[in-house]
């Protein structure tokens, strides 16, 4: 495992076209500007709750999914806007759930925190930390089921995303100690941005400078990635996706990277100096990918620009989009969603609209 | 009395022959939980389910009860159809964030896209002289939470149907059992049946004292019906069967023909089933009733280990004569 | 109306005062939890102890409920006085084993002699369009267990008073508060006092309707209350204050004067606090009672994110004027 | 660590008189009859409810203990009648609980998983698997506290000791970490008897073959000892405890023990060969100990039998104690012990006529 040196070249990426990359920074930017406009709506109290934003760690999410297939299942925390958009969900469909409308990916009913695609396989946003750990195991001991019981389907392996903080949930360490001992080829993908809120890593995990020794406790292949270059990300994925698909074994992937912004939308940010964001600022994954792609000829100026037009626009579209979404209508959505077999007061459940697009596309499951 | 010929099979039997047959039937059923494999079942219910189903079906694990119920829930999320089986309810606490925030919201939270079909079963309820810690009824506890089926049967054939439905149900079901009972023999027709949730049994047709019950104290009830019937006062036992969905209209036809009510429940009372079937038998049997509902309740204390400590606390026949010879202004 | 120079502070600075004047008290009281220490609390409670009390006593934690919550028990049992902060309240599930198996059990397991002095403190509740995980009302669940107190304070006079009195108690003491109500400002009085659990606090006199709850939807009771009096109806609010042990002679009381019970309770309805008081009074006054006791609880389904969705779920003043109405024969 | 070979001699032991030795072999002795003596009063039913015994790993509990402080807390899980009686719970205490009886250690509302002891800081008996480790940890914060913000006291460590199942729950994970970040006194000891009812640690536990990844994920220092020999675990445990208390850090030491009877008085043991027990029956770490003591001239054939007469004595004592200890009384007993301050229905509390004698003995606490 080498770390690329902050600041300099990024990690050749083998058998990956230059298109493939402008593809990784254009997702980037998308999620960028999304999160920028999603932090500007949370101000204009167009959204509530809790909101985490992604900003900084858009490497991860990116080079992560890139490594993997689609019919893959992704898992994550509730810092969720990235990876439900690298993964494909439509921003507007993104946006309007946090604006609570019933256009929205949960129809309203699951917030930011919330996030979920049937059709990308994208099992959520899951806001307890550390819970979405088994639940990952569970999609992953699913697809071997479906392999060697049902015999259908490819082999596949589950990426299940967590943040530092969630090392310190008993959670994690079952659902580690589960997909080893039954053989689950679930990848365990801890996006260590050194903070949980205001906590730094090493006052609350002990061998935080060493997570490899978490691995070792499980006899887990460890990986290690620089998350501010998306190309390091994924090279050290596609090594890590591809042994423990082949293998059917699971596996623990560290991403080191920052998130730029505070916790939440709330957040004095006095646990870290001013000088330490600027340092991870200007090793920004997106201005990174583009120099990049700028000094290998494959990006211009020009090009650039319209790319982030094109992004500024997607998702002014998305909260236009999101706006005009109407909020959903207590009489029937209250009681709707609760279960799938109605009982007494509890009514149907539907599919929000961003599914009703493909209708049938996984019909094999449930 | 339908017929001599039907067999008599053992509560555990009903058990495994619903899960066998719903996993013959249907390939995405597999059963989890700790010792349910080589050991067959810490109390033998799934016996023999491993040589049949093989070790891809019938799964051991480590002591992970939070684990393994996130991971069913996974896979469950997923379309399989996991059966998660707690030695006992009481190790359930460890799991309560999986069982409690994962299984019963996750269609809510996704907006549909994601449903949890999932049975959760084990062990619930004291008796056995286990000391506070494994002593849960826990009924007590998560009727109170939107999403879930909680089932209760109280005989083999109630737990043979009431099993199969939870199992096809697309819907998370929390199935308790209790080890005091599964040694209990009872009829169990050869024929397929299934029995439909929210439908209460009469366990026992009278006109004086409605008595309401779930799970094992159904059977304190009989006794205690049958003692009264020996005096002249002729019950009507309710077996709720299932708490989620609760049968309230069977309930009220009966408070309404006997007006009285007695309610029966193995868990503490405050907050409890006992107190939420009182509470709408009086909201919509108020002017029926010519007294008020008497609940008989464990008491309000941490389960002791000491015999007769413990049966001092659990709900039995003399308890319930009692509080129907109050409620019916016999006593 | 007792003084107008009675100082106006913060519900959380209420909290603060609270727990920092115990600290100066009493060297065993300690205070733990994610974001109390150098965070200064995640939502500002415990801003500035760090600096009075330094970081043996003021002790940040890692996301780790269960442990912290074990630990705070293991503390208690020798000796000391932990006071251990949930984020919120919806993140005791991960310590649900810890804190319903351990703490309010340790006592009578070991007959007597290892008691288990702790407070575990944090908000409650749901309203802040936290979605389904995060908007728990653990009164609905955790009440059912023996061996506890709860205490779930609506203004920072009794916050402080209240959370003194589970400091300095013997025993443990789930104590409720509300990311909603943090920033609410009432009288607190500079001199100390303390205020006894189990001792329900009339918030409002009234002949007409009695109404009883607990915690933040007091305020929506007494909301109602007013405009129901420009009406005409004159409603007895009650604050019960504490729901373990719960001063049901005060509100028999008041039911026994007005006639007529509405009980609001912010958790869901099957099995929760409103049941449990409807079931009491209706067992203690069932003849006082001129109609049934009307229940307002949140609605029986997951909390959604959509604030609109999340408002219609709630409890609010609209509904509890619809039910004193229905109750009192005016709707 | 070196691992003394099964049926060899004993580990020397330094600084430890014969004298202290002999003790340790009463002490283990007197645990195997009491364990005897209470699988036959289970077969009698005088004892109910789940019980667990200790036959086959005396050494663990007598070793660890001896190595330690009176006052140095101990904490185990329910298999915990061991620890009690090394601890120095008299018999009749530990046999009445189990009957049910007033007179027990916990006035019969414990039972045989739920044994405590304030008088030699025994703090439980704990029947929910792993849920005992972060009340451990809790201990050892107790024990800091009382030093570094009562200031009063001696440094001490905690004794927590776990089965080798416990490895597996989410609790002992965060008790650890909790230990490493706050730097707490505490000794998780796992006494590895390989098996969790019926599952061999190896289907269990992933790395089992090597505990030490365990330590090493939170960087704590690791220590094995031969649990089939008391001098082995009592010089093991002494270097750790040692350095613990110096350090007042945490440390993870396994002790490699079996089990001779099944998990509980329910357990037809299928999952293990006769030809498995007998090996380390033939390893049984009593004789082993007698043995050693004999052949060193420190015991001989007529002193080991008034031993084995003397401990029998005891044990049929507590039993004849605990037969005429009085049923209690549910009007006053069932609801005393809940609350120490009582309210509503509650009654008062009052400690087990164990701790009568010494009134007094741990008024510094509570
Ligand atoms: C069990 C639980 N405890 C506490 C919280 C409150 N909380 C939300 S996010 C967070 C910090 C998590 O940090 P980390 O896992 O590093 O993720 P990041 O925010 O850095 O993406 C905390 C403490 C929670 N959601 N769940
Ligand atoms: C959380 C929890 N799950 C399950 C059980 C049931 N149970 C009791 S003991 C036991 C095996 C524990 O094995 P181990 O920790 O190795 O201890 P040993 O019996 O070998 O002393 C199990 C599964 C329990 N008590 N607690
Ligand atoms: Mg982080
Ligand atoms: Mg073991």
């Amino acid at each position: 495992m080498t770390m690329t040196d902050p600041k300099t070249a990024l990690q050749p990426v083998d058998r990956v076209e230059a298109r493939t990359r402008l593809k990784w920074l254009r997702d980037m930017m998308l999620i960028r500007e999304f999160e920028l406009r999603t932090m500007q709506a949370y101000q204009e109290a167009k959204i509530g709750g809790f909101c985490h934003v992604y900003i900084g760690q858009e490497a991860c999410a990116v080079g992560c999914i890139a490594a993997a297939n689609p019919d893959d299942p992704v898992i994550t925390a509730y810092r969720d806007h990235g990876h439900a958009l690298a993964r494909g969900m439509e921003p507007r469909y993104a946006m309007a759930e946090m604006f609570g409308k019933t256009g929205g990916c949960a129809k309203g009913k699951g917030g930011s925190m919330h996030f979920f695609d049937r059709r990308t396989r994208f099992y959520g946003g899951h806001a307890i930390v550390g819970g979405q750990t088994p639940l990952g195991v569970g999609l992953a001991f699913a697809t071997r089921y479906e392999n060697e019981v049902l015999e259908r389907g490819e082999k596949r392996v589950t990426l299940c995303f967590l943040g530092d903080g969630a090392l310190n949930q008993g959670a994690l360490h079952e659902a580690m100690n589960l997909a080893a001992v039954l053989e689950l080829p679930c990848l365990f993908i801890v996006e260590n941005n050194r903070y949980s809120m205001g906590t730094a890593i090493e006052r609350g995990t002990a061998m935080a400078h060493d997570l490899s020794t978490k691995a070792a406790a499980y006899g887990m292949p460890f990986y290690q990635a620089d998350g501010m270059d998306v190309c390091a990300v994924y090279n050290v994925m596609k090594k890590a996706v591809d042994r423990c698909r082949a293998e059917q074994i699971p596996a623990f992937v560290e991403i080191k990277t920052y998130r730029f912004k505070g916790h939440s939308m709330s957040d004095p940010q006095k646990y870290r100096s001013k000088d330490e964001v600027a340092e991870y600022e200007a090793n920004d994954p997106i201005r990174r990918l583009a120099d990049a792609l700028i000094a290998s000829g494959d990006l211009d100026e020009k090009a650039f620009r319209a790319l982030s037009q094109g992004v500024r626009d997607e998702v002014r579209d998305a909260i236009a989009w999101a706006e005009k979404s109407p909020e959903p209508d207590p009489a029937t959505e209250l009681y709707s969603d609760v279960v799938r077999e109605p009982f007494g007061p509890y009514g149907p459940t539907t599919l929000p609209e961003m599914c009703g697009h493909e209708p049938g596309a996984i019909a094999d499951e449930q | 009395m339908t017929a001599v010929a039907t067999r008599q099979i053992q509560f555990r039997e009903a058990l495994r022959e619903a899960m066998s047959e719903e996993m013959r039937r249907d390939p995405r059923v597999f059963l989890m939980g700790e010792e349910v494999a080589q050991y067959q079942g810490a109390y033998k219910v799934s016996q023999g389910m491993l040589e049949e189903f093989g070790p891809r079906r019938i799964i051991d694990t480590p002591i992970s009860e939070n684990g393994f119920a996130g991971l069913g829930i996974g896979a469950a999320m997923m379309g399989l159809r996991p059966i998660i089986e707690f030695m006992s309810w009481s190790f359930s606490l460890v799991a309560a964030d999986q069982i409690l925030n994962n299984a019963p919201k996750m269609l809510y939270m996704s907006g549909g896209q994601f449903g949890c079909p999932i049975v959760f079963r084990g062990n619930d309820g004291a008796g056995g002289q286990l000391g506070s810690t494994h002593s849960w009824a826990v009924e007590g506890l998560f009727s109170n939470v939107p999403g879930l089926r909680i089932a209760i049967p109280s005989t083999p054939y109630d737990a043979k149907g009431l099993l199969k439905t939870a199992i096809r149900c697309d819907d998370p079901v929390f199935f308790l059992e209790s080890e005091r009972m599964l040694g209990n023999k009872g009829p169990v027709p050869e024929e397929e049946y299934l029995i439909a949730f929210g439908v209460a049994d009469i366990k026992r047709a009278g006109t004086d004292c409605t008595i309401v019950s779930f799970g094992r104290p159904v059977h304190f009830c009989l006794e205690a019906a049958e003692k009264l019937a020996a005096e002249g006062i002729e019950c009507e036992v309710i077996d709720g069967r299932t708490i989620r969905p609760l049968d309230i209209d069977t309930i009220i036809e009966s408070v309404k023909k006997t007006g009285y009510c007695v309610v029966v429940d193995q868990s503490w009372p405050f907050g409890s089933v006992a107190s939420e079937v009182a509470a709408q038998v009086y909201e919509r049997a108020m002017d029926y009733l010519d007294n008020r509902v008497y609940r008989v309740c464990s008491d309000d204390v941490p389960a002791p280990y000491s015999k007769v400590l413990e049966q001092a606390m659990l709900p039995h026949a003399g308890k319930i004569i009692e509080a129907v010879k109050k409620a019916t202004y016999l006593a």
